[in-house]
């Protein structure tokens, strides 16, 4: 934010505006910015995993819209779920229908506030960072329950039913996951968890010790559970439950859903990256040309990238195999990764 | 109007209200567990607005604190006997369940 | 407990093993034909759509009568020199594919072409008319069809007529019965290059009575 | 200026939705109104500095305890709008009650001379980290305890008689959730 006021500060005939105004200025910029780049992710993401999809099945993925290997698909894509009719059922509880994809668009929509885009450069710079993005994101739990019981199709409600299980569960291994970093840097402020790594590829937190790269790696899971993709894609199931909790949604609702889906497979993934691999630091020094914010991004494509690898491998798994997974098998290693880093942590003397 | 502590306090107090009222005419467990959770925000919110006005200390945030974890406790006991009632006997309103046994 | 530290164990290395394999997937070409741009080449022996070379046919109906489900339709009115074809139809909705029409034809008129994508909107426009009512009546004796220049007499005689499967060469070349001109044109094209009279084309808007 | 506008708001984000929560038949409405209620305490707290409990009100309270109302109620089938019966008999003397209480109160909230002043807003999370440490470790330490009693309680008295159930999982997720939130 600071930077932000700067940098307009540094505009012409910015000079004489009040400290409430710039602020004002800088917030609604931002706000802006957070929306352009969220929706922009949901387009430029479709197609990414189309793509991702048809070459890992050694096919091309879409390749006839626009000239160049399709594009424009996911463009296209976007005005025809605008343009298409906006269908409430007759039997639907239409406030609580109506409110549902914004709340979740609103849940992901407010985590992006603390995501430390480049030095300075953070919508909110909160104390709490991180465990403002946690709490907020279970908005989007309570979208999903409302979505699925507004829409009095049995369908929906099992999907909510079970993404509400599913993301609760599975949040407690992803914020435990996070406990060794934030008791490496003492802080939850996300700037300082960033700073914090700075120097090399090294000094990057999954590779500070054995303890932080097993917790990376439950994070990862963790945060595939929480986005309901694939192999945990148990909400929407497209095979049982047709489509989980938006299959009465049609057009822009169903975008709102859609968009927030995607905002959250960045958010998770632009969390992995500033927590565990260095944020905007460069891998190596010869790469520190580049923008911070271009290196932070890249990076987190990149863990984008890697969700969609998972998810095209992989099965899905059955209910009771996930509940299975998040109780039995990655809170255990959450928890002994908490220990045991501490106790690494303490013996070296990094405790902070 | 200037902001003070007692613009706070008359929230709770209204919190409180209503909550005593939920408890008191719902017939619903879950209703009545609603009416549980407002008062206990109620109380929150005073602990924290004497917290800050009047003990200028931290220790009414930790009451707080300890508070939203005791009612989250509470909140999985009392749901889980009110999904035990409703799978014994069949139904959440609360005084119809009236007998010791089944 | 052990079990549970082996079973984690082989999630961990039968996940990794899963996604080893799906990453060389994305360095290998893909086998995808970008279908409308290329074509497959179909085996030699493809059985395509129905095609029936006009100038071959004497309509001695043996094609319809072997048919099992009735899908040719040939009309043709007058008697011996003075016999004239009027219709020649293929009922595609109706036909198998069972290449018994093409292997007693003993003109070798009708073939089993390489063309498999004929997509319409309508029923209808699927049986095919061989005829066009512009080129007035078919003559189906021989020597009135060479007086009338439809007999194209060919370099090598066949005295007998050949089973389909050594006639395949040249039903390779053997035109693709042209559905709907403005459906695939440029398909009809490639696939029948150097073909033929213009008796082909049949005439949708006849339909099917 | 800006402060009381926001404090406005906050202050109907909370109360409104409170009021639906209690008169609503429909109890499912009834659980999302409190959704708003429990955003506007959280507002509140913001507003009054304690932002780390805020967020674990947004974090215990949105992500855990209303998710389980919510649950509750979708799996206890209710059918549409809760039939309100027996009437008066009910409602006459809870509301005089909750009047009564309300008017008490107030009263003491008006009469009483409060003569505390705004302590400036500062960083919570350490303080209330080292606290918890040091002159808060027994509280701590029981508090741990009972999630731990309730999170055993709650999946013994979800179970069935032979099979596991989801909903004992989902209750204990709740409570383990919350356990880890406070450590």
């Amino acid at each position: 934010m600071e930077a932000l006021i700067a940098l307009i500060l540094k505009m012409p005939g910015t000079g004489d505006m009040s400290a409430q105004a710039l602020h004002i200025t800088a917030a609604s910029t931002m706000a802006v910015l957070m929306f352009t780049v969220m929706a922009l992710c949901a387009i430029v993401f479709t197609l990414m995993e189309r793509k991702v999809a048809g070459f890992i099945q050694s096919r091309f993925g879409p390749m006839r819209t626009g000239r160049w290997h399709g594009w424009a698909q996911a463009v296209a894509d976007m005005l025809k779920i605008l343009g298409k009719e906006d269908i409430i059922p007759a039997e639907a509880d239409k406030n609580l229908f109506t409110f549902a994809p914004i709340l979740v668009l609103l849940g992901s929509l407010l985590a992006w506030v603390a995501i430390p885009w480049a030095p300075g450069f953070v919508a909110a710079d909160l104390d709490l960072g991180l465990f403002y993005i946690f709490a907020v994101s279970s908005l989007v739990i309570i979208g999903v329950l409302m979505a699925g019981w507004a829409s009095n199709n049995k369908w929906a409600l099992y999907g909510a039913a079970r993404g509400a299980a599913q993301m609760i569960s599975y949040e407690i291994p992803l914020a435990l996951a996070t406990i060794p970093v934030i008791m490496y840097t003492g802080s939850l402020n996300t700037q300082d968890i960033v700073i914090a790594q700075q120097g090399g590829i090294l000094n990057w937190f999954i590779f500070r010790d054995i303890f932080v790269f097993i917790a990376f790696w439950m994070y990862f899971i963790a945060s595939i559970a929480e986005t309901n993709r694939g192999p945990f894609d148990m909400p929407e199931t497209e095979s049982e439950l047709v489509a989980g909790y938006h299959i009465e949604y049609t057009g822009m609702r169903f975008a709102f859903f859609f968009l927030a889906e995607y905002a959250n497979l960045f958010l998770v993934s632009l969390i992995a990256v500033f927590v565990f691999l260095g944020g905007w630091w460069a891998p190596l020094p010869l790469l520190d040309f580049m923008p911070p914010a271009l290196t932070f991004i890249i990076k987190g494509v990149m863990m984008v990238f890697l969700n969609m690898w998972v998810r095209w491998t992989l099965p899905r798994v059955r209910v009771d195999q996930l509940m299975h997974l998040c109780w039995k098998v990655m809170i255990p290693i959450s928890l002994l990764c908490v220990v045991g880093s501490g106790i690494l942590q303490m013996t070296t003397g990094q405790l902070n | 109007m200037n902001v003070g502590l007692p613009h706070f306090l008359t929230i709770s107090a209204v919190l409180f209200s209503l909550g005593l009222f939920a408890v008191m005419s719902r017939r619903n467990a879950v209703g009545i567990l609603m009416g549980v959770e407002l008062m206990l925000n109620a109380a929150n919110i005073n602990f924290v607005a004497f917290s800050r006005y009047v003990e200028h200390s931290i220790n009414g945030q930790m009451m707080a604190a300890f508070v939203i974890v005791l009612a989250a406790a509470e909140a999985a006991v009392a749901l889980a006997i009110v999904l035990a009632m409703y799978r014994n006997f069949g139904t959440v309103h609360a005084d119809t369940v009236q007998s010791l046994k089944r | 407990m052990a079990q549970y530290f082996a079973d984690i164990y082989e999630t961990v290395s039968s996940v990794l093993k899963g996604m080893q394999i799906t990453i060389k997937h994305i360095y290998r070409k893909p086998v995808t034909l970008q279908y409308p741009d290329e074509r497959q080449v179909m085996p030699e022996r493809y059985r395509g759509f129905v095609h029936n070379d006009m100038t071959k046919c004497d309509s001695c109906n043996i094609c319809a009568k072997l048919c099992p489900v009735d899908c040719i339709y040939i009309e043709a009115e007058g008697k011996a020199k003075e016999r004239m074809m009027t219709r020649y139809a293929i009922d595609y909705n109706k036909c198998i594919w069972c290449s018994l029409c093409t292997e007693n034809c003993h003109t070798g008129s009708i073939t089993m072409s390489h063309d498999y994508d004929h997509s319409v909107y309508d029923r209808k426009t699927l049986v095919y008319e061989f005829m066009d009512p512009a080129d007035g009546l078919i003559p189906c004796h021989r020597a009135t069809r060479v007086d009338m220049g439809w007999w194209v007499e060919e370099k090598k005689e066949k005295p007998k007529p050949k089973p389909p499967v050594e006639e395949k060469p040249a039903a390779e070349a053997a035109p693709a019965p042209e559905a709907t001109p403005e459906a695939a044109p440029e398909a009809a094209s490639e696939t029948a290059p150097e073909v033929a009279p213009e008796t082909d084309k049949p005439s949708d808007d006849k339909g099917a009575e | 200026m800006t402060g009381d506008l926001i404090f406005i708001l906050l202050a109907l984000l909370t109360v409104v939705p409170a009021i639906w929560v209690v008169f609503s038949p429909n109890i499912v409405h009834a659980g999302f109104a409190l959704l708003f209620t429990l955003l506007g305490a959280a507002g509140l707290y913001a507003y009054l500095g304690a932002d780390f409990i805020a967020i674990t009100q947004l974090m215990v309270y949105v992500g855990g305890v209303l998710v389980l109302v919510l649950f509750t109620v979708m799996m206890t089938r209710i059918p549409h709008g809760e039939k309100r019966k027996g009437g008066l008999d009910r409602y006459v003397p809870a509301a005089v009650f909750a009047a009564l209480v309300f008017a008490v109160l107030y009263k003491v909230i008006t009469a009483v001379e409060w003569n505390g002043t705004f302590m400036a807003p500062e960083a919570t999370v350490a303080e209330i980290g080292a606290n918890l440490m040091t002159n808060y470790i027994f509280p701590f330490e029981y508090v741990s305890l009972v999630l731990l009693a309730a999170m055993i309680g709650a999946a013994i008295l979800i179970r069935e008689s032979k099979t596991r159930d989801d909903h004992a999982e989902d209750e204990a997720a709740e409570t383990t959730e919350n356990a880890e939130v406070q450590s």
